[in-house]
């Protein structure tokens, strides 16, 4: 197998993604943490780009990068005065989860590399927006997580408002 | 007709020089690539050169005085003074800041406002990368801008950086949801995402087509790119410059560049989904090297109209101005995309009518609607005689 | 299309390890959120490879909306357990978990 | 492919659109630190511990940098991400809108409806009003 360049493309996306996510979980400072969950977010939107769905990797940045991390932020710069420097930002589990996130880790790689995966190569057909636009809505597809997704949006914008509010 | 076309030609001889060095095509694309970002960068950052001084010209003689006149001529290179001042300017660090944040923040702020320039169209096939996903990229991209003005914001640790920043996230956010909605509307007129597809679709400027989703975005784009009178984020004048309060030299024109950078990047994309981007009465088919010169013409016109806005408006409460968007931009844009969405399905057994025969209804439906809504607002008006910001809002928008 | 697929999937598995680590080590109920998120991306990570490498020859797209509806999952969830870390941030002035035990037996 | 040089679409991947705004993102990142960089080399260098701290418009600073939480904030915040979500359900629907039949729109309007009955309902709650 010889490497091409979408291999050290893939190699540095992942990287960026799996560094970002070790800085999520590594550094104490929330803030940091939630940036680099941003860094994390925007190297799997590039997996995404590689993978030749750009449609979710744009809405990977809209929704993730745009909406949820900054909720996130938000939160955090609320609850700024937690940040002194004796809070205790791990629990005791600290050793058994690391240790439960490696082996695991090393069982799921086990696996993953004893598997042959059959493979299908087709190249993505240039309408794929369209026909996602179109599985969305056709009553035999995926009408109904479609209408379902905007039931679950109502229920958790309601409930948010009525646990957030002040009364 | 592609000899016309000197832009597209001149790439060609380009790259088939840079061939016959005995390049391998993946090292002329690379090369091709790389000069064409250069361009695209030089052009954006130009902007700053181009329209500082327009700004202050244009605003001071709104308001009756000279403005700049000092550097040659007319004051017309008064940004590069100002750019010159700016490099050689002390870089203060707050010792209470976050050191690294603090440094992050001037470098992201720029960054997607470069961006965007990647898929704005200049001409018939003259553009940075005709995406199939154009518009949903630029507000993608959008979303790391709001990221550096928090980051701005809290590693200064400041009071003022802070609030600006709550307000940042705040003023962003509302504006983005009708700014989607009315790009969503011309998608549909359009059937679709990328930027050079829906110049080509718009046989009829969207302006006309679908005034109000164009009005909508212009008001959106103006609070996105930050411009007065819709600039709390920053209000100079109130909150000591915002979440910019403690950056000083180089890290300051940062944020100062980003502002005209993203400011022209609207003002093109404006031109390109209401305007007709590069059409201009046919002028594009018979000599499409004017075609840069269109696209810049018509996002000078909507800069005008910015600073224009700017000179004539008060600064909205900020309660008023997210109010604004959430209680009437964003009913206002779902009704819109509801009717374009009605009146794509009127039957034409004409295709090559269509555009125009749906084009009328959409203009009689949103004129409907406009003054409608313009009715509605100005009862409420009425009822609400102690709110004179209302009344204020209804004028910005008709 | 040179990549294999073992590759994104050894990628996904460790994000998502990676996430669970955050969610079982942290006491910040925001930091578990951030790690429950990061495992939510290692899924749509895995079902998009699958897309990618197996359903795109079928033509359906599955794996696509899948993503989707996590992506919207993902953000409901994110929203109503922001809240509920704000109205318990209120109630008791932290957002440890490990201090809010009135329900606890 | 590059701005002069842009090829008629199709014929190639959608990977190689790509290329493109892969060069852009490295350019991007470096104009920054070159701007910076620039500066770096040409500005003096004189920090006291006056000039670096907080400005506040001469005063001493009181306290820590906080900002008082209001739920307003983050229920704007929230009804943003419900309407953000909204979007990216209708953006492939208006693409593939022209090959649906009405009942289409009926599916996005009803999609829609759901939502508004939300935004209605935070605004009846006063989660909309600024405190």
């Amino acid at each position: 197998m010889t490497l091409s360049v979408s291999h050290v493309i893939f190699v540095v996306l992942s990287a960026t993604a799996l560094v970002g996510a070790l800085g999520v979980v590594l550094s104490r400072n929330l803030f940091r943490a939630a940036l680099f969950l941003v860094l994390s977010f925007v190297g799997v939107a590039g997996l995404y780009i590689l993978l030749e769905v750009e449609i979710l990797a744009m809405i990977q940045l809209l929704i993730y990068v745009g909406a949820i991390a900054i909720l996130i932020i938000f939160v955090i710069m609320v609850s700024r005065q937690l940040m002194s420097p004796q809070y205790r930002a791990w629990n005791q589990q600290r050793p058994g989860g690391a240790v439960v996130a490696v082996v695991l880790f090393a069982v799921l790689a086990f696996v993953l590399l004893s598997v042959t995966w059959p493979t299908a190569e087709a190249a993505v057909p240039q309408d794929a927006i369209a026909r996602l636009g179109r599985a969305l809505v056709a009553p035999d597809q995926f009408v109904l997580p479609f209408e379902v997704a905007s039931v679950l949006l109502l229920v958790a914008l309601v409930g948010a408002v009525v646990i957030a509010r002040e009364k | 007709m592609d000899i016309l076309n000197f832009w597209v030609e001149l790439g060609r001889v380009v790259g088939e020089w840079m061939a016959s060095w005995g390049l391998p095509p993946w090292a002329v694309n690379l090369i091709a690539d790389f000069i064409g970002v250069l361009i695209l960068v030089v052009f954006g950052v130009m902007a700053v050169i181009i329209f500082t001084p327009m700004e202050r010209k244009v605003i001071a003689r709104m308001q009756d005085r000279p403005g700049p006149n000092r550097v040659w001529p007319y004051g017309l290179l008064q940004a590069l003074a100002d750019a010159i001042k700016m490099l050689t300017k002390e870089d203060i660090i707050p010792s209470k800041a976050d050191r690294a944040l603090h440094m992050l923040a001037p470098i992201l702020v720029v960054i997607p406002a470069l961006l965007i320039y990647a898929v704005l169209p200049w001409g018939p096939r003259l553009i940075g990368q005709d995406l199939n996903v154009g518009v949903l990229y630029v507000v993608a991209i959008g979303a790391i801008h709001i990221l550096a003005v928090v980051i701005a914001g809290w590693g200064s640790d400041n009071k003022y950086a802070l609030l600006s920043a709550f307000r940042t996230v705040n003023q962003l956010l509302a504006y983005e949801v009708p700014m989607v909605l009315s790009i969503l509307a011309v998608v549909l007129l359009a059937r679709t995402m990328s930027t050079q597809g829906i110049v080509e679709a718009q046989s009829v400027p969207y302006l006309i087509v679908t005034p109000i989703a164009g009005l909508i975005y212009l008001v959106c784009a103006m609070a996105e790119a930050n411009r007065s009178p819709v600039d709390l984020l920053e209000a100079d004048s109130e909150m000591v410059a915002g979440y910019m309060v403690e950056y000083s030299g180089m890290k300051f024109a940062m944020f100062f560049i980003a502002e005209y950078v993203n400011m022209f990047a609207v003002a093109i994309l404006v031109s390109t989904l209401f305007l007709g981007g590069w059409k201009f009465f046919g002028l594009e088919d018979v000599a499409p090297v004017l075609a840069p010169l269109i696209v810049f013409g018509k996002s000078v016109l909507v800069i005008f109209c910015m600073l224009w806005f700017r000179a004539t408006f008060p600064r909205l409460r900020f309660d008023h101005l997210v109010g604004f968007s959430w209680k009437f931009l964003v009913p206002l844009s779902l009704i819109n995309l509801l009717l374009v969405a009605l009146v794509v399905k009127i039957p034409v057994a004409d295709s090559r009518l269509a555009p125009w025969v749906q084009g009328g209804a959409m203009l009689l439906a949103s004129l409907v609607v406009m003054a409608a809504t313009a009715l509605l607002l100005n009862r409420a008006a009425r009822r609400l005689k102690d709110a004179p910001a209302l009344k204020r809002i209804v004028a910005v928008e008709r | 299309m040179q990549v294999p697929l073992s590759w994104y999937l050894i990628v996904a598995a460790a994000l998502f390890c990676i996430g669970l680590y955050g969610v079982l080590s942290r006491r910040n109920a925001i930091a578990i959120l951030m790690g429950v998120e990061l495992m939510l991306n290692a899924v749509n990570v895995n079902l998009l490879a699958f897309w990618r490498y197996g359903e795109v020859a079928r033509g359906t797209l599955a794996g696509q909306v899948f993503a989707i509806i996590v992506i919207t999952v993902a953000a409901a969830e994110a929203a109503v357990g922001l809240a509920l870390v704000i109205a318990v941030y209120r109630a008791r002035r932290t957002v440890d978990v490990e201090e809010v035990e009135l329900m606890k037996l | 492919m590059a701005l002069a040089l842009q090829p008629v679409k199709g014929g190639v991947t959608l990977l190689s659109d790509y290329n493109f705004i892969g060069v852009f993102v490295v350019v991007a990142i470096l104009f920054p630190f070159v701007a910076l960089g620039i500066a770096w080399l040409l500005r003096p260098k004189k920090p006291n511990p006056v000039k670096a701290s907080t400005y506040e418009c001469g005063l001493e600073t009181i306290g820590e940098t906080w900002v008082r939480f209001r739920a307003q904030d983050y229920i704007y915040a929230l009804v943003f991400v419900v309407f953000d979500i909204e979007a990216v359900f209708l953006f492939p629907w208006a693409m593939a809108y022209d090959q649906l039949g009405l009942w289409a729109l009926a599916e996005a309007v009803l999609f829609l409806g759901i939502l508004i009955v939300g935004l209605v309902y935070a605004w009846r709650k006063g989660a909309l009003r600024w405190q």
